[in-house]
């Protein structure tokens, strides 16, 4: 406790670091994220292709990740967009899966009935397709934000500074408010940003009370991340 | 790319398969790491996303359980374990069977809850006991689902850890954490390829198993189910029975 | 014969299915429950295996209150056809038939000897014996369920909306099968059903179930139509829409039946 | 190096022009001494980036070199062996002499101070007694297995194992432990994982545990003096800053800097700003 | 007047889903699909407002082959209910009423007090119109979709089985609304349903479709049950069966008329 009020300063700067670098990563993940599941939904073909690609993705270990994008990208190893982008890279192999499904899960029949009363086919993603697709797309983003922020402490192994580094260097210094206080952070940041998310969901969406069909597809989302189509 | 080049004749380097932390000995470390944890995690996680699955009671709890696990950074939950237990296997095991608990009881549940509720109905009504339900019916169902979540789980095992190498001498990561240090990138991108090998090929078999498990019923259905449907969707307004009173 | 004693079922949430029913259910004849969606049907039909206790009340099945009975052996003793089949997706069809009385101990070989007569029975080939149930049609899914509700003899059996799921001439095939087999067999069978037409059809007796789990009505089909006991009788069953209220008249040389509004009926035979 | 005002007073003329920026280890020993050049530079009217905690050497060191850091503190045994890995020198000044003309081009080292941080190895009291050892030489008696603990590259260091097995004739094991000699180095030790640790000199842990640092008669270590690295755009204003500083941090200073950090939990910026008071260098 | 002109549509796996199909639908009536399912009913319906377009053959409206009006601008000429209303869940239901208005381009405020105003008109109370589809009963839900399938006002109203899925007492109260609203706007409906019942109650023509797309009969309802024009449709509309075959007998003083299997059918009025 101690630890941390003689230390709030250097808590609420890592904070904002640490924002600043989850922040970023999952609203990349996410606009990038929603036209690869749309597309995967439309296109039957290339469903297996892009989902397969997004679980080999997942399957790559976060350390191993930060070390091998450099050589790619040309940033340095300790450059924060080097981590923003394998942090979005990382959103995007769990969100494009919820995508296809969230559009999947469009009722054929309300689609139709929207063809039916003569939307045209751009009309009708607008209007249609995307605000349905909206709860289920909500929990995948639930589910990126969470473990985004989360993820985005192991930079601090590397030298890039964010909550992580109150782990690293907590350890060196044995001091284990110091750890305690990161890990409290971290869970609070990424609830806190969940809970932004839902509040903006239920703003957006008033219609789509919260009902097991949007429950259980956070479960699956859970899931299915890994589950190559 | 050249980098990736020397970091693959860094893996091919006969010097680097023998000897103390040679790669054979870290990728059984590694391998061996995973399997312990995934065994305690699943003793912990399966049979309570089993019961909140069968009984649809605490489901909320464990949604929220599982939520407040996912958001727990791994990296701090090792350096305080490790700070407490000191150097070896026992702080990387805890902090990864708590990283390996959500995606294992959403699994486990989720297999369980996407079970038709009338067949499991009619399962009831026919005279099953708890037990039967849940071994002849739910389980086998619920299966690609349960297999879905253990993969899912043994990914996070794999590829998180190679942190444990951060307090102990063992796995992949040491390769990681060597090269980070001694600015030998190489090293650290063999180990990183390495990592990702083992984590594909594993992915790769549970992509398999998971195909296999789909009861032989169900894999009929999944082909047709495109162009059937009920032919008449009967007139419902109230809600389904869910459960009637159980014993 | 089955018997409920004012029986009431209070669901947790508040929600009253059924209120104080009175109704004895002959043996050996058919007794359609029909009414609206909500009407407590399910709930009713559900009490006598013990899928629902009542809140209060009897449920005896010859003269023995069901609460002393075991729910399982019960649920064993007695057959339960449901809409959509309830059939096990990832069993065998002669295995889904078998069910029952495997976990009564039968042997598999003899289950499955059993099993394929009971498919002859419902009139189904026997080479679907090894298809998944996925693989049939609605209807030879709901006629396996029925086979499986017969496999183990019960003298009681319970069906639940069995063709509610089906085509309208599979459905008349269907109707006209188990009128077929309850000539043959005679058991006490309860059949619920959102149809008047399939309940005047089928039933011996038909109860007529009101919003809030009441009883209207529980007569045979011919004194229901002659005598509703109340408006919501005649409403549910047509008579005061003109749709039971015929009169004859001429087209081309044969006699029609029409109702109030000019509709059709049938043809006068004699 | 003097605290002459009128100096400083042209430094401020100098220095807030462009932004110097200083950067530190991923150790909060390295970061502390950065903080006190960060904030003596503020003193004297300069505008400081701080670039802390960023890993080890072989990480900031290309950054140095790139430019994009100006001050970095560093140890002068450890960094002239980075540029020179089969080096001779063990004394401070030789080593300081070499490393001057070692750095590449564009990197310099001003002033060392007093105050070391270099590599030890240390044993328990306890094994100390039992075998008669308080000295490297003394470790070729034990017949025991010998474990040595600590970061990973120490592993491939010229006073790693192979520097102990040719200098001492010791053999030794190597178990990593991640913590530059922190807790679980600490920990493994008195648990008896291992046996003999490699603890910087500056750690306060040494004396709080009773540790026996032991003696290198063969110079096995080099002496590593605190010292700043900077880069060509610090101009002798900057400089002298630096070198006062420098020149007041002595070894016991630095062992109770970093006693301020790991017991009393202070920060870097506590611990920095109350060294300069006390000192009342400016 | 919309015409058919030896349509045939096979989908692109090979199904034939229409063969071959000539009928004309008269203008300011009813026409009715009636026909198991698969039978193409839904697909003939669907070429109307060019959902699906023919392999070959013609749809004319007026007169004017369909092929050569905008597909867009077609269907939002053309009133469209379905089964299970497809309204668009996020939408209020005044939304849903006014959506193909303000796709036409109305103003808001305009397209708002029109919908009300049909609100009305399908019998549904104004306060309703603030509530989400899913806060609205099934019989409700199908009478907004009503509402929005008139609100273009257009000539032409396609129903592809609008009361499918709704309660036996709800049912027959939109027939009812169905009735009364097409003697009040006398539009060219046209309406698809599995029930045989339902396509006598309703339909002007009545069009039996048999597997694989082909028209059995075409006829007026009294037509069809005087002479089915072969075994299909005497077993479809249920003359084999005797359920069509009528007699009349006594029960309390009434005259009932059941039919060939004993089951009461109505009472004989006069
Ligand atoms: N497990 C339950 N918990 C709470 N309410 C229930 C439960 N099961 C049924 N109900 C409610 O009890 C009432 C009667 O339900 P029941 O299923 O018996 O009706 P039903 O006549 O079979 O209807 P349907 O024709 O739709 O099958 C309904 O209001 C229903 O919502
Ligand atoms: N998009 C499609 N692709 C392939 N086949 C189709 C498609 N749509 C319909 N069919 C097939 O065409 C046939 C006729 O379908 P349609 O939907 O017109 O029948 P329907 O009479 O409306 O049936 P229902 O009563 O079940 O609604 C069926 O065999 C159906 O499976
Ligand atoms: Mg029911
Ligand atoms: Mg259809």
């Amino acid at each position: 406790m101690n630890w941390l009020w003689s230390n709030l300063d250097l808590v609420g700067e890592l904070m904002l670091t640490h924002l600043a670098l989850s922040v970023p990563a999952i609203i990349l993940s996410f606009v990038i994220s929603v036209p690869i599941g749309w597309l995967a939904h439309r296109y039957r073909w290339s469903r297996g292709v892009l989902l397969g690609l997004c679980a080999l993705l997942y399957a790559i270990p976060s350390l191993a990740l930060f070390i091998a994008l450099p050589p790619i990208t040309g940033l340095p190893l300790r450059s924060p967009l080097n981590l923003v982008i394998a942090l979005t890279l990382y959103g995007i192999a769990v969100i494009v899966r919820t995508s296809a499904d969230a559009f999947d899960a469009v009722e054929r029949d309300i689609r139709q009935s929207a063809t039916a009363v003569g939307y045209s086919a751009v009309g009708r993603f607008w209007g249609v397709e995307l605000p349905l697709a909206g709860p289920v797309l909500l929990s995948g983003l639930r589910v990126v934000i969470v473990s985004t922020v989360s993820l985005a402490t192991v930079g601090a192994v590397i030298g890039v500074p964010s909550l992580g580094t109150l782990f690293t260097n907590g350890f060196q210094r044995n001091i284990q408010a110091e750890i305690i206080t990161g890990i409290v952070a971290t869970m609070v940041l990424a609830l806190v940003l969940d809970w932004l998310c839902v509040m903006a969901g239920r703003l957006l969406m008033p219609w789509s009370r919260p009902n097991t069909a949007t429950a259980r597809a956070v479960s699956t989302t859970l899931v299915k991340q890994a589950d190559a189509a | 790319m050249n980098l990736f080049i020397d970091g693959i004749a860094w893996i091919l380097d006969p010097a680097n398969w023998s000897g103390t932390g040679s790669i054979p000995q870290r990728l059984w470390e590694h391998i061996w790491i995973s399997a312990v944890v995934l065994l305690l995690a699943s003793a912990i996680a399966l049979p309570t996303g089993a019961l909140v699955g069968h009984t649809g009671k605490g489901r909320e709890f464990s949604v929220m359980v599982s939520g407040g696990l996912r958001a727990l950074p791994t990296l701090g939950v090792l350096t305080l374990f490790g700070l407490w237990l000191g150097i070896g296997l026992g702080a990387p095991i805890i902090a990864l069977v708590i990283l390996a608990i959500p995606p294992l009881l959403a699994g486990a549940y989720a297999g369980f809850e996407s079970v038709d509720r009338r067949t499991i109905d009619a399962a009831r009504a026919m005279g099953m006991r708890e037990l039967q339900l849940v071994g002849r019916v739910e389980v086998p169902l619920g299966l690609p689902i349960i297999v879905g979540g253990i993969r899912s789980a043994t990914l996070q095992i794999i590829a998180t850890a190679t942190l444990a190498a951060y307090i102990a001498d063992d796995g992949l990561g040491r390769f990681i954490f060597a090269g980070l240090k001694t600015r030998n990138y190489d090293e650290m991108l063999g180990g990183s390829i390495l990592v990702i090998l083992l984590a594909l090929i594993v992915d790769g078999i549970f992509a398999i198993t998971q195909r296999l498990v789909v009861p032989a019923g169900v894999r009929a259905t999944r082909t047709r189910e495109l162009r059937s449907r009920p032919a008449r969707p009967r007139a419902v307004v109230g809600q389904p029975i869910t459960e009637g009173n159980r014993e | 014969m089955i018997e409920f004693r004012s029986v009431t079922k209070q669901f947790p949430d508040g929600t009253v299915a059924v209120a104080g029913v009175d109704i004895v259910i002959p043996p050996r004849k058919t007794t359609v429950f029909v009414g609206s969606s909500g009407s407590g049907k399910t709930t009713l039909l559900r009490m006598i295996n013990r899928m629902v206790d009542p809140t209060s009340g009897q449920v005896l099945i010859d003269g023995t209150d069901v609460a002393t009975r075991e729910p399982v052996a019960l649920r064993r003793s007695i057959g339960y056809v449901m809409q959509n089949s309830g059939l096990l997706p990832h069993r065998k069809v002669i295995d889904n038939v078998a069910t029952v009385p495997m976990l009564r101990g039968q042997k598999r070989r003899d289950a499955h000897a059993h099993a394929l007569e009971l498919l002859d029975t419902v009139g189904l080939d026997r080479s679907l014996a090894d298809k998944y149930p996925s693989q049939l049609s609605g209807g030879q899914q709901q006629r396996v369920g029925v086979a499986r509700g017969l496999a183990v003899d019960p003298n009681i059996l319970l069906m639940d909306e069995p063709f509610g799921a089906v085509d309208p001439i599979v459905r008349a095939e269907l109707q006209q099968e188990l009128l077929r087999l309850q000539g043959d067999l005679g058991k006490t069978v309860v059949f619920v059903t959102h149809d008047i037409d399939e309940a005047f059809l089928l039933g011996d007796q038909v109860v007529i179930m009101q919003q809030g789990g009441q009883i209207s009505q529980a007569a045979s089909p011919a004194e229901i139509l002659a005598n509703p006991a109340d408006d919501f009788v005649a409403n549910f069953v047509g008579a005061d829409r003109g749709k039971r209220a015929l009169h004859v008249t001429e087209l081309g040389g044969r006699r029609l039946v029409v109702d109030a509004d000019g509709r059709p009926a049938g043809v006068l035979a004699s | 190096a003097s605290g002459d005002p009128l100096d400083s007073g042209s430094g401020d003329g100098g220095g807030t022009s462009e932004t110097i920026v200083v950067g530190s280890q991923d150790y909060y020993s390295n970061e502390i001494i950065a903080e006190i050049y960060a904030q003596a530079l503020e003193d004297q009217g300069f505008t400081v980036d701080r670039q802390f905690l960023i890993g080890q050497r072989e990480v900031y060191i290309p950054e140095i070199e790139g430019g994009e850091i100006d001050v970095f503190p560093e140890y002068t045994g450890n960094l002239l062996q980075y540029y020179v890995p089969d080096t001779e020198a063990t004394t401070s000044d030789d080593v300081y002499a070499e490393l001057e003309t070692s750095l590449p081009e564009g990197l310099r080292v001003l002033d060392q101070a007093p105050a070391t941080d270099q590599d030890s190895y240390n044993v328990t009291k306890e094994f100390s007694e039992a075998n008669g050892v308080t000295s490297l030489a003394d470790l070729a008696k034990v017949t025991t297995p010998l474990t040595l603990g600590g970061n990973s590259e120490l592993e491939t260091r010229p006073y790693g194992p192979a520097g102990l097995k040719e200098v001492y004739g010791v053999d030794v094991a190597f178990t990593p432990i991640e913590d530059s000699g922190g807790p679980l180095t600490l920990k493994a030790l008195v648990d008896d994982q291992v046996q003999l640790v490699n603890i910087y000199s500056a750690n306060p842990e040494i004396a709080a545990n009773e540790l026996v640092t032991l003696e290198d008669p063969e110079g096995l270590f080099l002496a590593s003096n605190v010292v700043p690295v900077v880069s060509e755009k610090v101009t002798d204003e900057i400089a002298d800053v630096i070198n006062t500083v420098s020149a007041a941090l002595t070894a016991e200073d630095l062992v109770a800097l970093n006693a301020l950090s790991v017991n009393e939990q202070q920060s870097a910026d506590q611990i920095a700003k109350d060294w300069l008071a006390e000192k009342a260098l400016f």
